[in-house]
């Protein structure tokens, strides 16, 4: 009943690489299997990171060879292969969006305070309130966070290892999702920032000031499962 | 660093000279955002503005709203205060006391403040205006959902066959050859070895009738099924593992577990 | 930081028109296009028509050759660009819709009656369903012969030429992959069964075991087409 088109079928079948030359030692194999991961690519709804896809793809794949492949492939078309977050993902060319721009009036337009709160997490983070607030100068709202938090940005990373403990912020797999990065470190300007040594702490302010990681921070320790977090916001 | 200008022209507005900036207040975020704000309109960079400058024009603003009885935030004060005092220490150069930091010293260290706030601010000015998927940069349109499909997958065995057609086959030589003569019995000790079995699963007070093996339950067989239930039962109840109940003769016979019975009377 | 392909570089480059001929007019500018069509088509939320392609493409934009190019550049690759219903789609090269189908097996095994059944029917093909209940000794319920239908491994046969004409009932190619069989005449005859210890409880009056075969007996007719051969079943 179920007429499943299998795998070692479409591989004996062999029909796409025409174009496969006398030096190349499997290219049937290849050219098959850069249409399946071109195939589970553009059918996703979300990036897939290489171990995701090298379970959909048949074992033994050079899953990291045919992505660079099928990134060059792409690389000039109107449709691109790009790593945001670790992941993969087919995206529309950056040059291509005065066509496609699209300004959804739902979007809900952040505060200038949120935008300022926003960058000093992407950039300095892990940050506690407290940091946030020294750089701002200001006292921080928690609907200010909230707001972040809500659009899916910012996270609640971990704790910090001083007196009381403060939780410290970060951003999200969906941020770098979002703005289309592979990590943090590709944050726009952030090697300037380095640079200018406006990430570093301050001396007077007794700050300390990391460049922005993912990865715990020396002073840092994970936020674990039955700790609350949230709790830090109500001293404020 | 010049297009920041642009960024900030935008942010003041017609901020001309205080009468804009008293008016403006509730638009800074803090007394930070409003020094950065009068150290812009010093119109040099950052790294190199006149900290002694900043504090007087800071001080004349908080004077001016002072005179028009204009209210101002606790740290808007603070600010003031320090500033009076940095400018205090900027104007009679002395040797720092004891455990001071040097005026030069908190002077630049203002304007390292100012200088990181302006250009995290300019940082998230550009993340906000580079691509964002969904506005600029798109996925796909139409994802195509991952389909599940249950399979079934038989899993009989030709072992399986060959046991079911024997089983069959040697069920039909079996009829034949024995002619059984005797009828269908149950076993008192099969009834009790089941009921031992059932122990601590019959409900409380469960009819007689149900506690029958199923085989034995309808038809001729029933009849043995009964008495044969019927007589474990009383074994049982001699033991003192069930009781037995029976409201009047003839009448539906109850057994129930003595366990049973302990645990409820304990709630 | 913003890699950004540039338009006039492409163009510049030309890497796209690797098959253009020397008669087309301008191929610099429909890769271009080309690469439009590409990314709206990629971004969009439904299938779009020529008419609302050339509204979202440049004026004087011939969509109909553009998107005939699109579809050839996509012919044999993992994605294709089909039209239906007078609308255009990128969707998942049919051969590789596998790809998108996560199986779920779900093992299951015969009813005992079901077995016996389906033994009876191996054994004494061709078998009607009074000879089946006939060595059963019970009645043969309805569900039991549509079940071995449904996986596959029984099907109507012919019909016995006697009274009624009842339709016969047969094993299936289905059947013999499954159990490994190369014919109904491999199944294990008397002898076999017996040394296999399968006839242990056997009575020395024996057993008499039918040598199965696929081939019409000689008081059974074919199905014929317009037969419907079920009209049996509901008359026991």
């Amino acid at each position: 009943m179920n007429q499943v088109v299998r795998l070692a079928d479409i591989m004996a079948k062999g029909e796409i690489e025409e174009h496969a030359g006398p030096e190349e030692v499997a290219p049937r194999l290849d050219a098959e299997h850069l249409r399946m991961l071109e195939a589970i690519l553009f059918a996703a709804s979300e990036p897939l990171d290489e171990a995701a896809l090298g379970r959909l793809l048949p074992q033994g794949t050079s899953v990291a060879a045919l992505l660079a492949e099928l990134q060059e492939i792409y690389r000039a078309r109107g449709v691109n292969l790009v790593k945001v977050a670790g992941k993969w993902q087919f995206r529309t060319a950056p040059d291509l969006s005065f066509l496609l721009r699209r300004e959804k009036p739902e979007q809900r337009r952040l505060s200038r305070a949120a935008i300022e709160t926003l960058a000093i997490v992407a950039y300095h983070q892990p940050v506690t309130r407290a940091q946030i607030e020294d750089i701002r100068g200001v006292a921080l709202s928690k609907g200010t966070i909230d707001a972040l938090m809500e659009v899916g940005w910012v996270k609640i990373r971990g704790r910090k290892r001083t007196v009381g403990r403060p939780v410290t912020y970060g951003t999200t797999e969906a941020f770098l999702v979002h703005f289309g990065l592979e990590s943090v470190g590709d944050l726009p300007g952030a090697d300037e920032l380095k640079a200018a040594g406006f990430l570093d702490a301050l001396p007077a302010s007794g700050l300390d000031i990391p460049a922005p990681s993912e990865n715990l921070a020396p002073d840092e320790d994970p936020l674990e499962e039955s700790d609350p977090g949230e709790g830090e916001d109500n001293a404020v | 660093m010049s297009d920041f200008d642009d960024t900030f022209v935008e942010i003041e507005g017609a901020a001309s000279p205080d009468e804009a900036l008293v008016v403006a207040v509730d638009g800074f975020e803090g007394p930070l955002d409003l020094l950065l704000s009068l150290a812009r309109n010093q119109k040099v960079d950052l790294a190199k503005i006149s900290v002694l400058e900043l504090a007087e024009q800071y001080l004349a603003f908080v004077e001016s709203a002072r005179s028009r009885n204009l209210e101002l935030a606790a740290d808007y004060l603070v600010m003031a205060a320090w500033l009076a005092y940095l400018k205090s220490r900027l104007l009679l150069p002395q040797a720092a006391p004891e455990g001071e930091t040097p005026a030069d010293q908190m002077a630049e260290l203002l304007r390292l403040r100012l200088q990181r706030l302006h250009a995290i601010r300019e940082a998230g000015a550009r993340l906000m205006a580079g691509n964002h998927l969904g506005r600029e940069i798109f996925a796909r349109g139409m994802p195509e959902p991952v389909e599940v499909v249950r399979v079934q997958e038989q899993i009989d065995s030709l072992y399986d066959l060959l046991t079911a057609y024997s089983r069959e086959r040697l069920k039909s030589v079996a009829v034949r050859a024995y002619k059984p003569g005797h009828a269908p019995v149950l076993l008192i000790e099969e009834a009790r070895e089941r009921l031992e079995r059932m122990l601590g699963r019959i409900g409380n007070w469960s009819a007689l009738a149900r506690l029958l093996p199923p085989e034995w339950s309808s038809g001729v067989r029933r009849r043995s099924g009964m008495a044969s239930t019927l007589l474990a039962c009383l074994e049982l109840a001699r033991d003192g593992r069930i009781e037995l109940r029976q409201l009047r003769p003839f009448d539906e016979i109850y057994v129930r577990d003595r366990g049973v019975r302990e645990d409820t009377e304990m709630v």
